[in-house]
């Protein structure tokens, strides 16, 4: 369903040349839910951009079952809602496109907004509402969509912690309930291993894939009990410490540091 | 080799080839009859009589003249439209109070001054600058005023929160921020001031290429007026390219250009 | 110690009063404007009245007798044979503009190969006096209305053909990358994305666009016309109606301020998501 | 220039030489002054020449009353006008004048060769292309369409500069247009017909265009003015007599095709305004309207 | 130090009226580290931005002792860096502004990205960078200014884990090298716990103040231990209860609506 094959990508710009993705080989299975995890800096973002035909790879290559139903947040979420559209109009219009019908349109939308908690906003701009609220109506926005395929970049970064945990079911019951297939980008540790059933690591710059792990959790979860669940504890751990080694493996003791790889020639 | 600067010569390339396609249709058009060829004669003829005139001494002390009332004119304007459109812009109570004086004095053609500049300087390089500095002002200053309100208020915050001076709030970002909206600004002056440095010419008989012109123009002289048309085209290309070179030096940050670099 | 707030322009809360209430602030600030609008105008000319006031010099009349002129030269009739006839041309010369200049931007601006091959020559033309062209442009399109209109678009389209070249090309990336991710392309693209993004610049272009065309509208007549605002203005200059030519100015200058207010209106309209965006957050 | 604002005085250097500013416009009718300025006609007479060349009356005139020119060339209509307006100017010198010869003249009314108009009878209800609308070109060619026994109300003039004229005619896009040389051979040269000789029609050897100065100037300095006026005399007798000097000098100030100017039919250069022609012009004027009511006072603006 | 007294703010636009600020009086000590936890939309950033004097308050005083020294991260990091600045210059114009001597500036430069692991990227510009880069050099130009009072909203949400915890022990040692004055608004419970000495809790929209709590943790604290202290469970369970109590009180379920009050007149 979602293939990357040998993917590198480096940017050029000027005498500036970064190497964000060294080379990446996964698998995503149709209706799977991979969390994507990685220090600041590594790729992550460039990953998704390429998956969703935004970013031409250097090489290698990726391909999605059905290009069409893909629905992406992303990690900019401020500018990425129209300013001169209304929320509304923001979570319609990509409807509109796909040419749902307008009763259909109005109850996907109305079911979105009110999924995140944004009813009641729909005649505001997006410049009228708070940072995690605009994250919200970007969130909305893809869900109303209802894509065959879900990439989400740090989608819950500007929201509080119980809208998060709300949040989180809410994508785990779409999921579910469409059998979507989606990729996660999260910083959370927790939160990844709380919604995927496989979680990726990346390593930091030059990017590869760090380890894998599959999260065996039951698949239904709830915020209290499978956050208490000590095979939780013990995922979170293990990601917990190859997210270290990533760091340690790149000779930066701050760990901060050093995922750049910037060749001036 | 960075993808700009392989873009460079493919982009001169191309604009060439557009060029050489203009040549072709004039060449055409009155070859084939669809236009008289003793009012529009072929490009092969004008080029030639462009070949004539390009090789006396006062077609280019003619070139000379206009280049310098041009350049003149536009550096005044520049200068008086940025730093009056930024003074204006960004106190808002100058920018209501001269909005309407503005609005009022930008659509008084240059030319129904003539006189008045007649009066002034007679036919000499201070008529062309007047009006020449009349019509190109205008351009830059109400392309500053929207480029000055198209500040990012998160920006602005930003200064503001980090007390900037009022002078490095201009500099650091009312400055960067209209620096695209001030090249458009420049680039359409850049045109206006040459139109209207030729325009003077051709019509008070200020020395120059428009002065020029009108006399091939009395005097019936098709092919050397289309010749001398096509150098004030010319010229008028060759501005642009400098523009756009400054352009892609100083707006390297910016989306428009940087878009092009990592395409 | 105590410092609360930073002083802030006055002119930001002389905007905030005025939007959005009725009663009492509404009609304070509708007078306010008024007052700034008419203050300045009313100082130049006062000034002009004054220094003009014992001119000797033929061709700078006092104000005084130029304001005489005016009032005489200005009769309805004559507003419906010359007024009329140059604001109609002006209208579809300046609509065609808008389009075409709308149109060619977004096409070029969208597509950088075409921006490459069009530009030198789009240059070449911008850069050719009307007055030289006009003879060409008579050569195919006769000596009638369609040669003014012509004439007009020809100098007015360049300032919104540039300003929507400019606009489009910088259209946020990431928005842009929405759209695309969304599958709006084609038309929608257009429609959605690079015209309400490059509106604040294309809406700068209409503005430089409008005062180019009342100035070309004058031009145009000077050739091959019979009637007109500016053939008129011209016939006064020729025929030594010095006073009479200044007060055809001074109407000139009422015309663009008062089509300025008129695109002043549309602009809020049109770009209220993007007036509102700046001034969110220097609002109270 | 601007040294000279305060009025109509020429900066003198120390040898006593007057420098001079003329406004002319560069076609063949100023022809005598550049060959007078060739021929030493002003030095000898301590002038040193400049030509200023101006696209007619709009920036000329001005020039000549704020003393940035101290001489101007003008058609004698436009002064006319300008008389009734009181611009504080007058006549020196005689600048041009026709031919007087139906046939012959250096400007006249043309048609497309195969316009229906054929004499000028037939110009009534058409529309004809003039330089300049209220002028020396409209209300002659009403006069000659007057004379052959038309009606001249009906005609619509358009204005259009010369050198458009014989593409408009050609194109269709006026009925007539009356052109000048060197439009006139050009169009003469392309098949088109001649059907009115305005000038000659108007008035016998019409004087056209005259140079003036400011009435400031010929009260402050009016050796100057008597210089300049001896000087131009001569330069016109000259040139009436040495035709091939005038086709000669021609190349030097304008860019008219050197066959062209082999064939050119050249204007009179008599050194004596003709009074009744002009006398005629202002009745011309005053009928058709372009005075705005007034009458010019021909001794205030004639020398 | 820094004294906010019955502010209220409205932001009115159009017709919509939204009341972000019902009334708020608090007092901030100089040199007390102070954090503020609410829900999603309910008036954080309004507020940072009423005492930062970047906002007129509908009603209300604001006092703050030392305007002059006051540095703000903003939650929008990305449109708050200069696109046409490099990183360095990003960093250094403030300082500049602040008349620092070149050497000196320099040497707080580098120090301040060092310290948030961007070194070596001084060149890039910014949208060269990725999110969480992006927000370290926000964070860079606020430390390198070494304000007497710091505004941070959300500083941290775009950044991994560990560089997170990186990043807290960061503004904690800065404020006790500097003693300088901070408020610092998050969504991460933990974290709020962690770094503050107080905790203030803003309740939903009509905003007011929910709770306040001091964190009466030792000042030496470390990511490992403080963080198993059993005080360290106890305080957060307190501040989740509050907020969620908060949430509760609007009256609405799910807890992620509700927080707007919007008035058409
Ligand atoms: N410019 C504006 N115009 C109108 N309403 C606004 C504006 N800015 C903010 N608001 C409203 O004010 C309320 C508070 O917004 P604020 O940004 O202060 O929230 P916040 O606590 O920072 O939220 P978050 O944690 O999501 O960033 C929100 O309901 C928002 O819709
Ligand atoms: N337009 C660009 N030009 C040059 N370099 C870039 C560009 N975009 C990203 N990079 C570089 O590529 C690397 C990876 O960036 P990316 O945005 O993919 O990281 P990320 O994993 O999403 O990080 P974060 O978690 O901070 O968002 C970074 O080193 C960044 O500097
Ligand atoms: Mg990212
Ligand atoms: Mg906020």
């Amino acid at each position: 369903m979602l293939e990357v094959k040998g993917l590198r990508k480096v940017y050029r710009s000027g005498t500036r040349e970064v190497e964000a993705l060294r080379e990446l080989t996964f698998t995503v299975a149709a209706g799977e839910l991979v969390c994507l995890v990685g220090p600041s800096g590594c790729g992550k973002t460039t990953l998704l951009r390429c998956i969703a035909g935004l970013l031409e790879p250097t090489s290698g290559q990726v391909e999605v079952g059905d290009k069409a139903g893909l629905a992406i947040v992303f990690q900019e979420y401020g500018r990425s809602l129209f300013p001169w559209l209304t929320v509304r109009d923001n979570v319609d219009l990509p409807l509109r496109q796909k040419k749902v019908p307008r009763a259909r349109r109005r109850q996907l939308v109305d079911e979105a907004l009110t999924a995140v908690g944004l009813a009641g906003t729909e005649s505001a701009y997006p410049w009228q509402l708070s940072g995690g609220m605009q994250q919200r109506v970007a969130i909305a926005r893809a869900v109303a969509y209802e894509p065959s395929v879900l990439l989400m970049d740090e989608p819950f970064a500007a929201v509080d912690a119980q809208t998060r945990a709300d949040l989180e079911d809410l994508v785990r019951s779409l999921w579910q309930r469409l059998g979507v297939t989606i990729m996660f980008v999260t910083h959370d540790i927790d939160e990844a291993v709380y919604l995927g059933q496989r979680v990726l690591m990346l390593s930091a710059s030059p990017t590869v894939i760090q380890d894998e792990l599959t999260v065996d959790l039951p698949a239904e979860r709830d915020q209290l009990h499978t956050r208490a669940d000590p095979r939780f504890t013990a995922l979170r751990t293990r990601v917990y410490e190859q997210i270290q080694l990533a760091k340690v493996r790149t000779g930066t003791a701050s760990g901060a540091a050093g995922e750049l790889s910037s060749a001036d020639r | 080799m960075t993808a700009a600067e392989r873009g460079a010569p493919r982009t001169a390339l191309l604009g060439l080839s557009g060029l050489a396609g203009l040549l072709l249709l004039v060449e055409v058009l009155p070859r084939a009859g669809i236009v008289s060829d003793s009012y529009l004669p072929p490009a092969s003829r004008i080029l030639a009589a462009l070949g004539r005139e390009a090789a006396t001494g006062p077609f280019w002390v003619a070139v000379g003249d206009t280049l310098l009332a041009w350049a003149i004119g536009l550096a005044i304007a520049v200068v008086a439209g940025v730093t009056v459109g930024i003074v204006i812009g960004a106190v808002p109570v100058l920018r209501a109070l001269t909005a309407s004086t503005v609005e009022f004095l930008r659509p008084i053609p240059s030319v129904a001054l003539i006189p008045l500049a007649v009066l002034l300087y007679g036919s000499d390089l201070g008529s062309t600058l007047l009006l020449v500095v009349y019509a190109a002002f205008w351009q830059v200053l109400v392309q500053v005023l929207y480029g000055v309100a198209d500040v990012d208020p998160v920006a602005a915050d930003t200064a503001r929160s980090f007390r900037f001076s009022s002078w490095g709030r201009i500099r650091y970002v009312l400055w960067p921020t209209a620096l695209p909206y001030v090249f458009t600004g420049v680039r359409l002056a850049a045109s206006v001031a040459l139109v209207l440095a030729v325009t003077t010419e051709l019509v008070i008989g200020a020395p120059g290429l428009g002065a020029v012109i009108a006399v091939a123009q009395t005097s019936g002289a098709i092919p050397t007026m289309y010749a001398l048309i096509v150098v004030t085209g010319l010229l008028g290309v060759t501005i642009n390219v400098a523009a756009r070179a400054t352009e892609r030096h100083f707006l390297s940050w910016h989306q428009s250009v940087r878009g092009e670099a990592s395409a | 110690m105590t410092d609360r707030t930073e002083p802030r322009p006055a002119g930001a809360d002389r905007r905030r009063a005025g939007e959005g209430q009725e009663g009492m602030p509404g009609l304070h600030s509708m007078i306010k404007r008024f007052l700034l609008v008419i203050g300045l105008p009313v100082v130049l000319f006062a000034t002009w009245y004054l220094a003009s006031a014992n001119s000797e010099n033929f061709y700078a009349p006092p104000l005084r007798q130029i304001l005489v002129a005016f009032a005489d030269t200005w009769t309805l009739d004559r507003l419906r044979a010359d007024v009329l006839p140059s604001l109609a041309r002006l209208g579809a010369g300046y609509l065609l503009a808008a389009v075409l200049g709308i149109a060619l931007g977004v096409a070029i601006g969208a597509n950088p190969r075409l921006r490459a091959a069009s530009e030198p020559v789009l240059e070449f033309f911008r850069a050719v006096p009307p007055p030289v062209l006009v003879p060409v442009i008579m050569l195919f399109a006769g000596i009638g209305n369609g040669m003014k209109i012509i004439v007009i678009v020809s100098g007015c389209v360049w300032p919104v053909l540039l300003n929507t070249v400019e606009g489009v090309r910088a259209t946020d990336s990431v928005l842009s990358d929405t759209s695309r991710a969304y599958g709006i392309t084609g038309v929608a693209r257009l429609r959605h994305l690079l015209l309400p993004a490059a509106s604040p610049q294309i809406v700068a272009g209409l503005r430089q666009a409008l005062s180019i065309a009342i100035i070309l509208m004058v031009i145009s007549e000077m050739f091959a016309a019979s009637n007109g605002l500016g053939f008129t203005i011209v016939q006064f200059q020729r025929s030594f109606a010095i006073p009479e030519m200044w007060s055809g100015i001074i109407l000139l200058g009422l015309l663009g301020f008062a089509l300025s207010e008129l695109f002043r209106l549309a602009e809020r309209h049109a770009l209220s998501w993007y007036h509102g965006l700046r001034d969110a957050q220097r609002r109270s | 220039g601007c040294g000279s604002s305060g009025g109509g005085d020429a900066p003198t250097t120390a040898d006593g030489v007057a420098q001079v500013k003329v406004g002319v416009i560069p076609i063949v009718d100023v022809a005598p002054i550049y060959l007078g300025q060739q021929k030493g006609f002003f030095k000898s007479r301590n002038i040193e020449l400049t030509m200023e060349s101006g696209q007619g009356g709009a920036a000329i005139v001005p020039g000549v009353v704020s003393g940035q020119f101290q001489f101007g060339f003008s058609n004698v209509t436009s002064l006319l006008i300008a008389q009734t307006k009181n611009v504080p100017i007058k006549v020196v010198a005689n600048g041009v004048a026709s031919t007087g010869e139906a046939g012959k003249d250096f400007g006249g009314v043309v048609v497309r060769k195969d316009s229906p108009i054929t004499k000028a009878a037939d110009l009534a209800g058409k529309k004809i292309a003039v330089n300049t609308l209220k002028n020396i070109g409209d209300t002659t060619v009403r006069e000659s369409v007057r004379k052959a026994g038309g009606d001249p109300s009906a005609i619509s003039f358009v204005e259009m500069p010369f050198p458009n004229m014989p593409a408009a005619v050609e194109g269709g896009q006026v009925e007539a247009a009356w052109v000048v040389e060197p439009s006139l051979s050009a169009v003469t040269a392309a098949g088109g017909r001649v059907v009115a000789w305005n000038y000659v029609d108007a008035a016998p050897d019409l004087t056209v265009a005259a140079y003036f100065a400011s009435s400031k100037l010929i009260g402050e300095n009016p050796d100057l003015v008597k210089r300049f006026t001896e000087a131009m005399n001569e330069s016109l007798a000259y040139a009436d007599a040495h035709p091939d000097e005038v086709r000669a000098v021609l190349g030097s100030y304008t860019k008219i095709d050197a066959k062209v100017r082999e064939g050119l039919t050249l204007p009179k250069w008599p050194t004596a305004i003709n009074k009744p022609s002009v006398e005629t012009l202002a009745k011309l004027g005053a009928t058709d309207g372009i005075f705005g009511g007034a009458t010019p006072d021909l001794a205030k603006i004639l020398p």
